[in-house]
């Protein structure tokens, strides 16, 4: 097996040194009855060749986003990623490394990490931000328990503009927790009246801008009234390169800002791994969950790096912990801060203006058409249509013509009356042709 | 050689992308537009590369030496399936996508499950937990929703004391109080001893979390009874399945009883570790626990696979869901060509041939350093204690940053908390016995070192590592969590 | 310009420094009506997204040898190489390197390529090796020039059997010498009557086993004439894989052994860039054209490796040098040798069994059609067949069917009577159901 | 630490790979059955990808610092190059497809070479040469071609003695006839030298082979009048490409009067050096030269791309072959992807930003370094000779071992002949201000050292790399050109 150093002889000669005859006299302490003795009921080692033979198959079953004109967003976008991004991640020592436990021999590892932090306070506008969380819906659903933590109070509020998938895992979490969570309707165009959820009882609001739909929400009127009542602001963004464009949600009063990183540097990858981005201020650092790395110097005085603040985490606090949270997104985290890197803040600028362009594009194409209506007044690169009829039909019709055209909202929000709209994303990739491709498609289909 | 931040490198006017230029248009922000400054310097490609190819060489890794680190699992990390991962197929799907255009994936997922059922003897599995904790997290809520479908509201989780510090820190998050059980003089835990605790909360008994093998690296021999007790006492059982590389093909924890375990694919099936993640977390259900798996669920039927987003789309009692979209699928395709690439064979093998190792490690150095629990032979790993370094002046600490200088990775130190100054040694089955060899041999000469008195080899360490011994203390006390620019150009320069 | 690290303010901060004012003043020395006053006439630069979309198309015109039934070899040929040789390639400290002049800083890419030497050295069945040639066509030219050298002679006989590029090759190249090449006519079968042509004014015979038809040609008989006669063998293999079961031509009398190692870890890419091998004998080493790595010690004693008998080469000896070859094929070579170390001994035994017993089972597939004639007796992994009319017309219609299925032979070699035949390749690649799809296709073709 | 060979961690019965073992069958050998040994050891996977990890951790790169070798142009390489060049389209095509089948290559090459053409001002080009000096073979052969259809049998070629080796080499190799151009004064070529020389030779000048700009670094003065001496005498004006970088989409070489010119694709076009090649030398030819390019030609037609593989298929006159198949497709990917990234207005930024660069080192460094050339503007790069060593002990070869110690790769050595202990540095484009500013401090601190009499600094370096220096006279004197099996354990240890 090309994997495994040992020959048969080599095991034999080891098994000598230990003292035993046989290896499972090393499975001694296995009941009898429980240790296999033959191999489970699965087929033998393939070759390398016959795997990727296999593997190809089932990736030929599948159509790539590069495939054909796209424009399906809704909480991961199909953005360029520079190919010397994927070879820097790719470098054996990113790559086969472990958490940086050892900080002597990780200070490349701890380095990016503290570089990372940097590039999302910046983003986000806020003061702090953590080494990375698994994606934006986790890392949303932490920043509830923080908020929790924080006001000592336990009901969360959540905008009818929360990807659904995002709200259902701050549902999740909450109701295993018991902590109330009130979660209003579906709310495409932004104009849900969340100031009169806000009270002294409120642990936390949690708002998306831009919205699930598309939609660009003025955080300000929010976090006054937060202010007002001692309630936290959670943030929440799953288009990232938005912020290249929009005012960041720290700059708009947020307490905690959430979000996913995919956009930057990461591939769709079917939904994973991507990198949650999580964001706070100062005063909240000993409060907040996953992993951080901070400035320190050696014996020597250098400058150099470490996880800090690990008082936190549970190998030390074990049932006292902030959170259960042990691995992080290391190397999506890296992927995303060599891109950042690349892009610096003008070119996340240029980026996102390319984007909002695109999408600009694509609404006014679209809108001309009879029968289709631009919702959203104001948005990013994402915005939500309504078709005449059932949207999730008309998806699927234009798939069969090869266009993916975006989500119909009814796949996440069953039996909501919502069955006439889809949310539609265009990004830097999009090119005049695939826009034009996709609104002669919708026409047609109509 | 010091490699200065990228803030430090980076100046305005660079760039490392080219970006089309947009024709005039009209933009929709509604008043929106950043005004915030944003202050992040770019670097040109030929820096960027310079700058993470540099820093890269202050790092260990495995592809460069022995990675011992115990319960982590530190293997070889293929490189077909990170080829694999990038086909356009799976790298270029997005979660969203018509389920018509994305049938070879979720084959791929439902594959991967059946894989991980068979290899674990288990009902079904949720595929869609980001990490280990996450599974953890998913296996214990499964079991408060299971127990909520009983109508009841049983509160006590019992741990072992020599458990991964995530247990207790899951069953906090969820509510329920936590019961240490303590481990035997010999390391593992008595069946006896679960009776009569499950005895004193009768009623209020919810699960047992336990790690096997255990984190002292031994298999629990009383498994079965262990899990019968549990039964009994009317909870569940939690294996936590970090250790699976030990028993993989060779016992199946759905055979001891198990009710849930979560899998690292990053550990286990060799997804790169990535210098802290990504990993991915299946988690696998007994029959008792299957209908409360999260959402999504993949179906296998006449016309395709069938992917249930909502809990209207489904017959079993999903108790919600525990991330966007399905999971991480990249981890999933490379877990997949590993275990297609080992076959039933090659996984027992692997098994085999880790615990071979860790045994292997175990004899080399036994006369030598202090193994606390000798009655039991090792699993994957070998776990160690400092009491032969007691008439020196050298602690565990010491001795792992001595190991440092001479080219290798420490094992993993002070855990499990059940020994004084522990040293987890996991060789896993990458190790040739030329490098066992080497290994070993370095460590009886660091040994020999420390008792001859040679502590200025131990406290001065590392020496020859890009940094020295780094203050993590002052690092806790004052926290810098990011780089802020210098007031001015004559701080910077003293700040270096 | 995002490979461009400068900024104009850079720019004209350095011109300063310089004490220019305009960068065209160092440009003085161009004539000035011959200095471009502006850019040429070709497009302006792209973002990496476009040059990616415009590589991609073109790309997506091309028809990959894994995209279906694949049978064409004739000098390249379609194996797997591992993930792994790809990625060590990848590895910055190999790939942007340079010819390791300064040994110190080099010692990654000098041990290789004495690895490299030694394998290929073993594998031929010689004494040494050098670094590595351009490709296997160049390598054979290279060695009738150096048997010219050696023998003080300026006749080559080259066989029928010779791959017809290669051929070409060294024609072109002992016409722009004045020296004189005797080809023998093409030879599917392997019985032309080498041994009348092999006299004392010949300086080497060109013996090509397996042959360019497949053939395998017992060298012994042709050795020993040469050695009656002092002239020198010069054995050439385009499969560098056969020799995991052949007999070696070094083993087998030859004196110089060229080839192609492209088969070991390198990819097809439409013909280039390829791997040279060139083994001799030790008393030949100081007439042997390219790179040579050798063993030595550094200061305090250890071993290190360094480029050696650079005299013979131009930069020293100029037009005194034995070749005017400087680069040689580096990464191609270690691609060669990390995939040989992962396969050892054993490993290409086994591969070479693999690719016999394919072509083995696709003879039987093909010869048992009728009109369908096995041209050769024996063979390695590729053989000719005879088929009923134009061959080339027929390779045509197949790969309109999806089958790539062989070489015509009259592309390479017009006007010779050979229109009928057509070369077939089958490696470890080709499946079951790959041979039986193209004995069914030539059936229902025929 | 020292990385054994392969042949001495390899062992039988090991291996990394899989292969699918036969059914039985009858093989078909006809008695040429291996009957040597084939003692070639293995690694396993894990076990190969360790050794070649720590092996590379050896070498200097660009992707860790500038690489200022003289005439090699070390500029970045991009990776969407690489990425580019490993899409199936290209990388899995074989070279004897049907032609139907690979029309996406043919055009590729086709664009390439006309990308090349129009750069240069040149006719024509000749994609097939494997490298630069094969490029220069496949110059001089056309212009012996040419002349051989005018029915002339000249034989002498000129070449200055600046030239690079590779020049005379290849026209020796070719037959003809080497008279040296004796460089002038200020480092070029005097048109009236050239004008001297031909008219020694009359009738039998066949072509002058000159390097532009040169190796000193200067652009010759003279060139439009040095190619009217030449075409007057009858003879072919040859350019040596290789420094092409200086003047890219600046001056084309076509205007110049050049008849051929190799481009290394690996100097000014990017594609990797790869520790020594592959390279790829397409040479662009003029009118007079471009019916004698050698084959395959590729000619755009109404139905498609067309190639043209033997000579009765065309009506030029190709003179035959210089490699099987059609050249350095993989390099061509990669020039052609940097060419489309730079653009018309990024390759004339190129050219101007390698020669700003040189002239700013130049302009760090001439107070402290000799400059023997002053009169001219340096191109691309910046020659200096050792008399600023003069006083010291410290040689063009010590100077440059001890920049290794600094981090540094040096500069290129003792090449131009024309001056003593030449020293001709060459920072390409890709060198930030920043960067040059770090290496420009470093070399005139090294440069004080060495006036300062700090002599060891240099006769011991280097002292921090891999290796000290290396014995290379005693490697050339007793050649071990292969690893043999050592006769006993004892003495393999002995060697140890």
């Amino acid at each position: 097996m090309r994997y495994l150093p040992h020959t048969d002889q080599d095991r034999a000669d080891m098994l000598r040194v230990i003292g035993v005859e046989t290896i499972d006299e090393l499975f001694r302490d296995v009941p009898a009855d429980k240790l296999l003795k033959e191999a489970v009921d699965l087929p033998r080692h393939k070759s390398e060749l016959e795997v990727a033979r296999l593997m190809r198959r089932l990736a030929a079953k599948n159509r790539a986003a590069g495939d054909g004109p796209f424009f399906l967003g809704a909480g991961a976008y199909h953005h360029h990623v520079p190919a010397s991004v994927d070879h820097i991640i790719q470098r054996s020592e990113y790559l086969t490394s472990y958490t940086p436990y050892q900080p002597e021999i990780s200070q490349g590892t701890l380095q990016t990490l503290f570089e990372f932090q940097t590039q999302v306070a910046e983003l986000t506008g806020t003061e702090v931000a953590n080494a990375s969380m698994y994606d934006g819906s986790t890392a949303t659903a932490e920043a509830v328990l923080m908020a929790c933590r924080v006001t000592k109070r336990s009901k969360a509020v959540l905008s009818g503009g929360l990807h659904p998938q995002y709200r259902e895992v701050v549902e999740t979490l909450a109701n295993m927790e018991d902590d109330e969570c009130i979660s209003l309707p579906p709310d495409p165009k932004g104009n849900e009246d969340l100031l009169a959820e806000i009270s002294e009882d409120v642990a936390c609001v949690v708002v998306q801008s831009p919205s699930f739909y598309g939609q660009l929400i003025d955080l300000k009127p929010i976090a006054a009234r937060c202010r007002e009542t001692g309630v936290l602001l959670v943030a929440v963004f799953t288009e990232v390169v938005s912020l290249g464009l929009i005012e960041p949600p720290g700059a708009q009063g947020a307490d905690i800002v959430v979000g996913e990183g995919q956009s930057i540097g990461n591939a769709l990858s079917f939904g994973g791994p991507y990198v949650g981005l999580f964001a706070t201020k100062q005063k909240y650092i000993r409060q907040m969950p996953g992993r951080l790395c901070g400035e320190t110097r050696d014996r020597e005085g250098k400058r150099g790096y470490v996880l800090t603040l690990n008082t936190r985490e549970q190998h030390i606090r074990r049932d006292k912990a902030t959170s259960n949270i042990c691995t992080n997104s290391g190397l999506c985290a890296l992927a995303f801060t060599a891109h950042m890197t690349l892009l610096g803040g003008d070119g996340l600028r240029k980026l996102a203006l390319r984007n909002h362009e695109r999408a600009c594009r694509l609404a006014d194409a679209l809108g001309a058409i009879s029968g289709v209506e631009v919702v959203n007044e104001s948005f990013f690169n994402e915005f939500t249509i309504r078709v005449p009829g059932d949207a999730a039909a008309l998806v699927e019709k234009l798939a069969e013509a090869g266009i993916v055209a975006g989500l119909p909202v009814s796949r996440l929000e069953p039996d909501c009356g919502l069955d006439d709209l889809i949310v539609v994303a265009a990004t830097e990739t999009a090119t005049d042709d695939d826009i034009a491709a996709y609104a002669s498609a919708i026409e047609a289909a109509l | 050689i010091s490699e200065p931040l990228l803030f430090e490198l980076g100046r305005d006017g660079v760039s490392g992308v080219d970006i089309e230029e947009p024709a005039a248009f009209t933009p929709r922000l509604g008043g929106q537009e950043r005004q915030a400054a944003l202050d992040l310097p770019a670097l040109s490609e030929p820096e960027a590369m310079r700058h993470y190819v540099r820093l890269s060489q202050k790092n260990y890794a495995i592809d460069m030496g022995i990675y011992p680190l115990g319960s982590c699992t530190m293997k070889h990390n293929p490189r077909l399936n990170e080829q694999m991962a990038r086909l356009p197929g799976f790298a270029d799907l997005h979660p969203l996508q018509p389920v018509d255009t994305v049938q070879g994936a979720l084959e791929l997922i439902h594959e991967c499950g059946r894989y991980l059922c068979t290899l674990t003897g288990m009902a079904s599995v949720a595929m869609s937990p980001k990490a280990g904790a996450h599974g953890e997290l998913c296996g214990m809520m499964s079991v408060k929703a299971a127990l909520a479908a009983r109508g009841e509201d049983r509160r006590t989780v019992l741990v072992p004391a020599s458990a991964h510090g995530t247990n207790p820190a899951t069953a906090a998050l969820l509510g329920f109080k936590v019961v240490t059980v303590p481990a035997g003089a010999d390391g593992t835990v008595a069946a006896e001893m679960v009776r009569e605790i499950c005895a004193k909360h009768e009623g209020d008994v919810a699960a047992l979390m336990l790690t096997n093998p255990n984190t002292c690296g031994l298999f629990e021999p009383e498994i079965v009874a262990i899990a019968e007790a549990i039964h009994e006492a009317g909870g569940y059982f939690y294996c936590d399945g970090a250790n699976l590389n030990a028993i993989l093909g060779k016992v199946r924890p759905g055979d001891l009883g198990v009710d849930a375990m979560h899998i690292n694919l990053h550990k286990t099936f060799s997804t790169p570790h990535g210098g802290g993640g990504p990993g991915a977390g299946p988690t696998v259900l007994s029959e008792a626990l299957a209908p409360f798996a999260p959402l999504p669920l993949i179906a296998k039927t006449e016309e395709g696979y069938r992917l249930i987003e909502t809990a209207e789309d489904c017959e079993e009692k999903p108790f919600g869901r525990m991330t966007a979209f399905h999971g991480q699928m990249g981890m999933f395709v490379r877990a997949f060509a590993w275990m297609l690439s080992h076959g039933a064979d090659g996984m027992r093998q692997v098994a085999e041939d880790a615990v071979l190792n860790a045994n292997y490690v175990r004899a080399r150095l036994q006369d030598l350093m202090s193994l606390p629990f000798p009655d039991h032979p090792s699993m994957h790993e070998v776990l160690f204690d400092e009491s032969f370094l007691e008439e020196t002046e050298v602690t565990t600490l010491d001795f792992a940053k001595a190991m440092i200088d001479e080219g290798f990775h420490p094992m993993t130190m002070y855990f499990p908390l059940v020994v004084k100054g522990a040293m987890l040694i996991e060789p896993t089955e990458s190790e040739s016995r030329a490098s066992l060899d080497v290994f070993t041999a370095t460590l009886r000469d660091l040994v020999m070192s420390a008792k001859a008195g040679d502590t200025a080899r131990f406290v001065e360490a590392p020496r020859f590592a890009p940094r020295r011994r780094l203050d993590e203390t002052g690092a806790a006390r004052k926290p810098v969590l990011r780089w802020t620019p210098p007031a001015s150009e004559a701080e910077a320069e003293a700040a270096e």
